[in-house]
């Protein structure tokens, strides 16, 4: 089961396949969506997927969380664990700040919705000034 | 041990600590005393760091006491000790003017979270720049990128905040494609440690990981420093950011982008990597090429001055990223020069404009008529500031062009010294538009200048006679570069 | 998962996205755990499907909850999202195998934590002996990034109200 | 929300706990997966939650905004006092081997204070985070 090789083939590299799928997800709901917030949702899918591609890899198969007893052997891998920590914190962070960031623009033009804004801002607004 | 050997970890932490310092007392007189005092010392440790370095070779500082692949070192070398310098400087500059200029921008009870901000946003930079370890990279590039876009946001106009809120989306999936790079390079190695996976890598080169990673950086990097294609967030930000933002965040934070590429280019992929394995250079010189034409034509044709110049900085980013496709170490001093360079000058030239829109409430074509004659001193300084964008010899700009010039030489490509004089004239033209307006055109009726402090003239001259100091004496920025690029290109690996 | 994020994309009502994003956190949380990241997988489940979900219904609350209009036209998008996903599969088949203990990040660095964690610092909990001490420059760093999210936040939606007041009163 | 009496009480009751929970995770951390982050993401919820059953002026008496917000500051600063600290006794920055004569010990106190810190930064970021967005109504709306 613990083999030095690990798993053959394509079934090795699965965690990978995952996190590229969602990858690519977040990244199309990011670019292709109009509504601020659903972009903001797309932006942390996007940034999950990463957090995969950071921990999978330091599985053990057979392994344990890496806190330490004399009753295991085998670990896995700590760092990642701790970068992702970080992450997931910074990740939040942005969040918050994006979120600030909708409300006022939703206060100040009355809609999320990008198209709407680009289009109040071709229109009158560019004329005034 | 003495105070001087902790000089590195004090370089970020002072600035870090201060800014918690500025939010506890609330008072925006005390806030920007302190500000003001942590932007002083950091560049007075900046330029003590650079004569160390200077003296005795790149300083190593382990953080915590954990010997370097276990726990994160600081590292200092000729290049960051440059950008530890650039960064104090422009930041301890900017500060004494934000003062005036916030004042007529921002609205009092944000006073105090400005320089809270400003604070972080240096704290972040600095951080980038002095850190040895990729993921520390990140998390400073975060600080930086947080600040900044809330410090954009604090404009006065509504388009601020959508500009702020474009800055975050592509700021965070530049940030992430960085992420994963660094995730990939970590998996391939096994350190993040930037010196220790320079040596690392060597045993996994040229394999697709490694690829793939160069290409996240590039991108990931490219869509922070407003490279050509991925520029659209930039000339928002800067126009509808306070203007003493766009003047830091101008000087420093696109520079400090670039400072990343550097460091991940030839300290852990290696030169050969780089531009050997995938076709970089050709890449890198299409881009900057279109970046420097399309980007100042487009500067053109605006109409506001803190837009037109904010093309022109994207255009300017064409030049640095052209020094560095030579791949030669007369095009890297060239490119780490006019880091130097283009930061004064369009630190200088926002601070400028600063200074007219705290006077007449507005920078764009139509409001600054007959400027000239209403301010004569200002206008004479964006005039200067705008010959050293143009390349004229006396300034700094010129100092730049002359090293690209010669780099595109030593390799024969006349066809290039052509495009770069042309790319000159596109410059002279945007310039011009403001010269026309402000020089031959009577000054409007309606508009009466209001008097300007002396707080945010005095910093605004000290940059401009930077630049002209640096075109005229070129050893303080000549010299660290031309250190600077052959330790990129001989001792890193 | 995955068909939890395709019907996330697709939908429109936002509340239900958002939802949907709580759960969508939840099962990544869990997939951790079979990871064995015990330490990411309680903040993810806290953080990613706790806090974020109720700083989305916060801003809902404020905002409103229907995405207006379809997508535009998607063909773009879909190109940069593949291209990237493309990149990203070249790269990933050189990486190592799951669960190859041959790899170098099981090799480098991670070893000396795991032997020397509890001489030095006798704490048994790896994760926090090199989140608080070996790599504990990350952490302030992170520390700060919330700091600064929480001075960003003040200062973005306070302004607004204080204007808004004197404008009302003037 | 405010006049269910049942979600009153056994709001009441369960908060304790909560922070009971909070203060396990918090030091805990070293043994167990927790840690100062989790634990100030914890007590914040508890703040949250009590201010949506209670409301916004019921959890601002408990704790003003003034104190919220200096505790954002409070967290970094310890934690970079905690570094300085090292910093004073003849080490580097944030080097904990110096904090106590026993090396260990030092990692453990300097670990502990750093944890503090956090937590504290973070609970105060996130219960600021709530009042901003809870005390704008959609009245406000343009």
């Amino acid at each position: 089961m613990n083999g030095p090789a690990g798993l053959p083939g394509v079934l090795g590299h699965f965690s990978y396949f995952v996190t590229i799928f969602l990858l690519v997800a977040g990244l199309f709901i990011v670019i292709a969506r109009g509504n601020l917030i659903k972009k903001l949702v797309g932006l942390g899918i996007f940034q999950t997927s990463v957090y995969l591609l950071y921990i999978a890899p330091g599985k053990l198969i057979g392994g344990t969380a890496p806190i330490l007893s004399d009753a295991f052997k085998v670990y896995s891998n700590p760092i990642p664990h701790v970068l992702i920590l970080t992450a997931i914190v910074v990740g939040v962070a942005t969040l918050a700040l994006g979120l600030a960031l909708v409300v006022r623009i939703r206060e100040a033009y009355g809609t999320i919705e990008e198209d709407d804004i680009l289009l109040q801002e071709t229109g009158p607004a560019s004329a005034a000034d | 041990m003495s105070v001087a050997t902790h000089l590195p970890a004090l370089q970020v932490v002072l600035p870090l600590l201060a800014a918690p310092l500025t939010v506890l007392l609330r008072r925006p007189g005390l806030a920007f005393l302190v500000a003001v005092a942590a932007s002083w010392c950091a560049l007075a440790i900046a330029l003590a760091l650079a004569f160390q370095v200077h003296g005795s070779g790149v300083i190593s500082y382990p953080i915590g006491n954990w010997p370097p692949p276990i726990g994160i070192e600081y590292r200092v070398d000729a290049l960051s000790s440059a950008m530890l310098v650039l960064v104090a400087g422009i930041a301890s500059v900017v500060l004494p003017f934000a003062r005036g200029s916030i004042e007529r921008e921002i609205p009092a009870p944000q006073h105090y979270l400005f320089y809270t901000m400003f604070l972080l946003c240096m704290t972040g930079l600095l951080g980038i720049s002095i850190t040895g370890d990729a993921f520390n990279i990140f998390v400073f590039l975060e600080i930086s990128s947080l600040s900044t876009y809330v410090l954009i946001a604090l404009g006065r106009d509504r388009r601020a905040l959508v500009a702020a809120y474009q800055y975050l989306i592509m700021g965070t999936i530049g940030a992430t494609f960085i992420v994963i790079a660094i995730g990939l390079l970590y998996l391939m190695t096994g350190t993040l440690n930037l010196a220790d996976m320079g040596r690392r890598i060597a045993a996994v080169n040229g394999t697709r990981p490694v690829l793939a990673a160069l290409a996240f950086l590039t991108v990931g990097v490219s869509l922070k420093l407003a490279l050509f294609p991925l520029h659209q967030w930039l000339p928002n930000a800067y126009a509808y950011a306070p203007t003493a933002v766009s003047a830091f965040i101008a000087a420093t934070a696109t520079k400090v982008a670039v400072y990343v590429l550097l460091r991940f280019y030839f300290g852990v992929f290696g030169e050969a990597q780089v531009f050997g394995r995938l076709p970089m250079e050709q890449m890198m010189l299409a881009l900057a090429l279109a970046g420097m034409f399309v980007a100042s034509t487009i500067a053109v044709f605006q109409t506001d001055l803190k837009r037109l110049f904010a093309y022109s900085s994207v255009g300017q980013i064409g030049y640095i990223v052209l020094g560095l496709s030579f791949d030669s170490a007369t095009g890297l001093t060239a490119s780490i020069v006019h880091l130097f360079n283009h930061g004064v000058t369009k630190g200088a030239i926002f601070m400028l404009l600063g200074i007219v829109v705290a006077s007449i409430g507005g920078a764009t074509l139509t409001r600054v008529h007959g400027l000239g004659r209403l301010m004569p001193w200002t206008s004479a300084g964006i005039v200067l500031a705008g010959l050293s964008l143009i390349g004229v010899p006396g300034t700094a700009g010129f100092v730049t062009k002359w090293y690209l010039v010669l780099a595109a030489l030593e390799q024969g490509q006349w066809w290039l010294v052509f495009l770069i004089v042309a790319s000159s004239l596109v410059s002279l033209m945007y310039v011009w538009r403001f010269v026309e307006v402000a020089y031959f055109r009577e000054p409007r009726k309606d508009i009466v200048p209001a008097a300007v402090p002396r707080s945010m003239a005095v910093p605004t001259a000290v940059l401009l006679v930077a630049v002209v100091l640096f075109g005229l004496d070129t050893t303080f920025t000549v010299d660290p570069a031309i250190r600077a690029a052959e330790m990129l290109l001989g001792g890193a690996r | 998962m995955a068909v939890v994020v395709v019907v996330l994309g697709r939908s429109r009502n936002l509340f239900s996205v958002v939802v949907l994003g709580g759960v969508y956190s939840f099962l990544m949380a869990t997939v951790l755990v079979a990871m064995d990241a015990v330490d990411v997988a309680m903040t993810e489940a806290s953080v990613g499907a706790g806090l974020s979900t109720v700083l989305f219904l916060g801003a809902l609350y404020l905002c409103d909850s229907e995405e207006a209009k379809p997508i535009r036209n998607p063909a773009l998008p879909a190109a940069v999202s593949l291209a990237v996903g493309a990149v990203l599969i070249y790269g990933a088949m050189g990486l190592p195998v799951f669960d190859d203990v041959q790899a170098p990040i099981h090799q480098h660095v991670a070893p000396y934590y795991l032997q020397n964690v509890l001489k030095e610092t006798n704490v048994p909990n790896v994760v926090t002996a090199v989140l608080a001490s070996y790599r504990g420059y990350d952490t302030l760093g992170e520390t700060t990034v919330v700091f600064t999210a929480g001075a960003g936040v003040v200062a973005l939606l306070r302004q607004r109200r204080r204007t808004k007041d004197k404008e009302g009163k003037s | 929300m405010k006049n269910d009496l049942v979600l009153r009480v056994v709001a009441k009751l369960l908060m304790p706990y909560i922070l009971l929970f909070a203060l396990y995770v918090q030091f805990h951390g070293e043994l167990g997966p927790g840690g100062g982050f989790q634990a100030g993401v914890i007590i914040a919820a508890t703040m949250v939650f009590y201010g949506l059953i209670y409301g916004l002026p019921a959890v601002q008496k408990v704790m003003p905004e003034p104190l919220v917000e200096s505790m954002m500051a409070v967290g970094v600063l310890i934690y970079g006092g905690v570094g300085v600290a090292g910093l004073l006794l003849g080490g580097n920055y944030l080097d904990y081997f110096v904090l106590s004569r026993d090396s260990v010990h030092g990692q453990e106190r300097g670990i502990f204070w750093v944890e503090v810190g956090v937590a504290i930064t973070v609970s105060g970021v996130m219960m600021k985070i709530f009042y901003m967005f809870a005390a704008r109504r959609k009245g406000d709306l343009s």
